[in-house]
């Protein structure tokens, strides 16, 4: 068995409201400094079987990311 | 060597070739874009323009017709409702969550540009039927992102329907409906007015969103390189949204707005230039002021994105103080991006450099307008029933077709809704109109959205009456005088076949129907091209209608009440089974709809529910009588027994469709009533309320259906099928 | 007077407001971004809604508001308030109320009506009320989870359960018990033509405080 | 400027109805051999000052995770 992580990121320049409206709330926490804030999911797989990458590349393009908006990466965990 | 640029953004040669005689001067780079854009089909209308002046638009309580971001009508007390239908086809064939998503949250601006505020929103869906994994796919994203959307801003998602066709297959509609609510006399208007007044855009920055959206995705048939076309996909963010929402309703009932315009297709271009055009002045804009997300974007960039959740206000300079300090405790982006002059012209500034100057008459009111061929379809052949082979189990058929996705109950979407949000809804989905009260009033609005698509497919002209009639019957059986309309034309490309004949004949239909009924048209969309190299959708004119109640606590619901009501035909349509959903199939040749009888139905409907003798009240529709009657029980919790007049085929008589009917309940002793609120329309008693099946009786055989079983089959469908 | 806290993305503010009157009670808003109650405020309701559009995790920004000190202040004296929905998940994110309010077990929205139990009698808001209420839900993330053995449960949807709560809660009280957070939308239900009036008996606890 | 990656990923023991929906999802679109979908969240920052990861941490600890529910760690990107 092995575990890949998973993560999908907004595409640059795509709208990204969850960013925005955490990175207003941290300053409104009283943190400075913060110059952007990007929100993202991170997936963490157990898969069996002979290419673990590259069936989480699939699981990606097919359902765990959005093409259009979104960027993936894949890797094993380590 | 690629082709020159005019006709890489979609304008023909002669278009192109125009330019110069209405500016004085060849077009700059982000003119032609503007030009494109402008020009496009989305925007310009330039395939149907001529053909909707047929609609009724006029009425005595017309505040508002086409023309404006949406139509309003007077409902009384100082109130006026504003409503607009609109399709968000093409996006979301490319993205479905963010396409459906995007296409409530612009419906929503539209409303919102009246200075209305929106209180019910409306979902008109098609897709290929649900063995299709990608119309699985299409569906169920597209009903997440309506209800995302809706949901978040708060606005009820009441209504709407669906219908799956392999016609659909490879053009699903996704049309959204929203009505709104605005003190008569403090509508706001989109005419720019005034030198010197301030152009001041608020809320969301702008990007790179959507950039060639409005000619790339809604003016061209989409083929096999869709995902080329992906980049411009609009992110939605209805929680800014809402804050558009708040921030611009405190605005305008502040007095604060002079003018209010969203930012629909072609962005900036579009809104500020109608903004000119309307109010016949001039517009300079400084496009360094605009607040972007993105840096180093060009004038044309700016000038055409497609950014969401963006309006436009136009402000005296002696409130601007006051604008942006709203706009500030809405934590929403607000920046002074230009000013009204004298000139007439759109005048565009980037790095100090005027970039686009022109006349703004020549984006809009100079747009071209072409006239469709109109080549008849071959009339539709006759059905053959004896081809049609009579089912050898009527009650198996029968509960068979409460189990089609086209049939069975929408709650699998309308769950997904916040439909009660406001607390103003007093018939929820799931019965044939929404009934919400107006805040503030005893009185209530019915809505609803129809299309007849299948009998449009054979007869646009009957089917064009039929989906109005239908819209009518469904608000008139919650007691609502259909009173005013929007409509969305979705049809193939209006350039090839018969499909500007169907345009032109589903008008002539509708505007038939309407003026039957004296409801007016005062808003719309049309979304033409709807079509791939392998199939074209049906004709699909969306109806959605506003009724209007004078008391909510006398609006009349579907499920039938109490044992012993008798079970009531009212209306004297004979059921076929051309066009039926029992069919499945665009064919035969339906009765195209009595303008008189049809109009003489929903006014008796009208007075019954208004006088309080009916105790429900459903129309016939899809599937015919015996689902009309099975979903009344099943909403009521209660059967019936019915004698259904014979002569024809059971299977006609059963799942036969035709308008012209709708199946009322009411006590015993209120019969007489009944039939004296009915006039000359026929009124019929068919059976009574009790038990726990629906017993259905056709020269002497008797058909039953067990509720327990059909419920199941009923309410299950939808979700097994998405599974 | 109740004070109805408004947040960016409040939903359900005006409906609060009207069922506050609907029982006689007076009620105006009270701005997330003030650092004091309204004068004279006897009992605080945190509506429903989308506050911040449920970014991060839903009522997470906005329990970090200004205005949620003097609510703190407020509960902490002792008096009452109400969190409905989104309101509640605030009040679970300020730590005001135990647990947390997850996605739904469907993972999607649901909106519908609910049969509720009223499983603890011995708080200040449920005092004088029925023992089932009929009342929407109309969430995307209210399944509340926590430990039952801790946390007084106030309202339960019986062995329904639509949402996959822990212990079926719907509704959880603080220990003292003058907090209350529930999914259901008791201002949905408070007019015959809504379908119920069973919502208006915690708007009268609120007025009655 | 430093780029932060804050992950927050659901708990040991704390049912993840998402990552059970997407499992079930890939399973239905004929992915074998997963045993286990988790779902969390990635937050890139963007940090100005002396101590960008104690910043970040203190962020997790006062809003970007709920330590009821989440673990978070933190990591300078690279
Ligand atoms: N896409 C949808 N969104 C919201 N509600 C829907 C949708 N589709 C159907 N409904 C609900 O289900 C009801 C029944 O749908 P339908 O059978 O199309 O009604 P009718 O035949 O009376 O027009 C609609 O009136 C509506 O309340
Ligand atoms: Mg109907």
């Amino acid at each position: 068995m092995t575990r890949v992580v998973v993560t999908v990121m907004p595409r640059d320049g795509v709208l990204d409201p969850q960013g925005q409206a955490v990175q207003g709330a941290l300053g409104r926490l009283g943190f400075a400094g913060i110059h952007d804030v990007r929100l993202g999911r991170r997936i963490e797989l157990e898969l069996e079987g002979p290419d673990p990458l590259g069936d989480a590349r699939r699981m990606c393009e097919q359902l765990l990311a959005n093409p259009l908006i979104e960027d993936f990466t894949v890797a094993l965990e380590g | 060597m690629s082709a020159p640029l005019h006709r890489q953004l979609g304008l023909s040669d002669e278009e192109f070739a125009a330019i110069p005689g209405l500016i004085g001067r060849p077009p700059t780079d982000p003119e032609l874009v503007m030009f494109s854009l402008m020009w496009s089909e989305h925007c310009s209308y330039k395939h149907s323009r001529s053909l909707l002046r047929r609609f009724p638009t006029t009425g005595p309580h017309v505040l508002q017709g086409p023309g404006e971001n949406a139509g309003a009508v007077d409902v009384g007390d100082g109130w006026a409702i504003a409503l607009k239908v609109e399709s968000h086809n093409h996006p979301s064939a490319v993205e479905p969550f963010e396409g459906a998503a995007t296409g409530v949250g612009g419906i929503v601006r539209d409303i919102l540009a009246l200075g209305a505020r929106p209180i019910a929103l409306l979902d008109s869906l098609r897709f290929g039927t649900l063995d299709s994994p990608r119309s699985r796919h299409l569906f169920t994203r597209a009903v997440a992102g309506i209800g995302h959307y809706g949901n978040c801003i708060g606005v009820p998602t009441v209504g709407g329907e669906v219908v799956f066709d392999d016609r659909y297959e490879d053009s699903c509609l996704v049309n959204a409906m929203c009505v709104g609510l605005v003190p008569a006399d403090g509508m706001l208007r989109a005419a720019a007015f005034g030198e010197g007044n301030l152009l001041v855009l608020i809320g969301n920055r702008t990007g790179r969103d959507g950039i060639g959206g409005a000619s790339v995705l809604a003016s061209a048939e989409l083929s096999a390189d869709d995902d080329s076309k992906r980049p411009s996909v609009q992110v939605s963010d209805p929680f800014t949204e809402r804050k558009l929402i708040d921030c611009c309703l405190e605005l305008a009932g502040g007095g604060l707005l002079l003018a209010l315009q969203d930012l629909g297709a072609a962005g900036l271009t579009s809104a500020a230039s109608e903004m000119a055009a309307k109010g016949g002045v001039g517009l300079e804009i400084d496009l360094d002021r605009v607040h972007l997300r993105e840096e180093g974007m060009a004038a044309a960039e700016i000038l055409v994105s497609e950014s969401q959740e963006r309006m436009l206000g136009l402000v005296d300079p002696a409130n601007l103080d006051a604008v942006l300090a709203m706009c500030a405790r809405w934590e929403l982006d607000a920046n002074v991006i230009g000013t009204v002059t004298g000139t007439g012209n759109f005048t565009a500034r980037h790095h100090g450099e005027i970039v686009v100057d022109i006349p703004a008459s020549a984006l809009t009111d100079d747009a071209p307008s072409y006239a469709v061929p109109r080549d008849p379809a071959p009339a539709p052949v006759a059905l053959d029933l004896d081809a049609v082979p009579v089912p050898g189990d009527l009650a198996n058929a029968w509960l068979a077709l409460l189990g089609r996705p086209n049939i069975a109950s929408k709650r699998w979407i309308y769950q997904q809704y916040d439909h009660l949000v406001g607390a103003n809804t007093v018939r929820r989905p799931g019965g044939d109109a929404a009934v919400i009260r107006i805040p503030g009033m005893s009185r209530a609005l019915a809505v609803t959205t129809d299309c007849a698509e299948r009998h449009c497919e054979l007869d646009p002209r009957g089917g064009g009456r039929a989906s109005v009639f239908e819209a009518a019957r469904n608000i008139a059986c919650t007691g609502g005088l259909p009173y005013a309309a929007s409509d969305c034309l979705n049809f193939a490309n209006p350039e090839k076949g018969s499909t500007g004949w169907r345009l032109a004949e589903a008008i002539e239909g509708m505007s038939e129907a309407l003026e039957a009924i004296s409801v007016p048209v005062v808003s719309g969309n049309v979304s033409l091209y709807n079509e791939s190299p392998e199939r074209a959708i049906y004709p699909t004119p969306v109806i959605g209608m506003v009724g209007l109640l004078e008391d909510a606590a006398a609006s009349v619901g579907h499920a039938y009440g109490a044992e012993g009501d008798l079970v009531v035909l009212l209306g004297g349509g004979l059921p076929r089974l051309d066009a039926s959903e029992w069919l499945g199939t665009a064919s035969g040749s339906p009765a195209r709809p009595d303008l008189g009888r049809e109009a003489a139905l929903v006014s008796a409907m009208v007075t019954a529910a208004r006088r309080g003798v009916v105790t429900s009240a459903h129309d016939v529709s899809d599937g015919g009588i015996a689902v009309t009657l099975a979903e009344s029980a099943l909403a009521g919790g209660i059967g019936c027994t019915v004698t259904l007049p014979g002569g024809r085929r059971a299977d006609e008589v059963l799942f036969g469709e035709s308008g012209e009917r709708i199946v009322v309940t009411c006590r015993p002793e209120a019969l007489a009533a009944l039939r004296e609120s009915a006039g000359d329309v026929p009124v019929a008693v068919i059976g009574a309320v009790g038990g726990d099946t629906v017993e259905v009786s056709v020269d002497g055989m008797s058909v039953r259906l067990e509720l327990e079983r059909a419920r199941d089959v009923y309410e299950t469908t939808l979700t097994k099928a998405i599974a | 007077m109740i004070a109805v806290v408004r947040f960016p993305g409040s939903l359900d503010h005006d409906s609060a407001i009207r069922a506050v009157q609907a029982v006689g009670g007076q009620a105006t808003y009270a701005w997330h971004a003030d650092t004091e109650l309204p004068a004279g405020t006897r009992a605080v309701v945190l509506p429903g809604g989308f506050s911040y559009g449920d970014h991060l995790r839903p009522g997470a920004i906005a329990s970090r508001s200004p205005i949620m000190a003097p609510v703190r202040r407020h509960a902490d004296a002792g008096g009452l308030v109400l969190g409905i929905c989104n309101g509640f998940q605030v009040l679970c994110e300020a730590g005001l109320l135990p647990g947390v309010l997850r996605t739904n077990q469907s993972t999607s929205f649901v909106c519908r009506q609910v049969e509720l139990e009223v499983v603890d009698r011995h708080t200040p808001f449920t005092r004088e009320l029925g023992g089932s209420l009929s009342i929407p839900i109309k969430n995307h993330d209210g399944a509340w989870f926590g430990d039952p053995a801790t946390t007084r449960i106030v309202l339960s949807y019986g062995a329904e359960n639509p949402l996959g709560a822990v212990a079926s809660a719907a509704g959880v009280a603080n220990a003292a018990g003058n907090v209350l957070g529930l999914m259901p939308h008791p201002e949905e239900a408070t007019d015959p033509l809504l379908g119920s009036t069973d919502g208006l008996g915690l708007f009268a606890a609120l007025v009655r405080a």
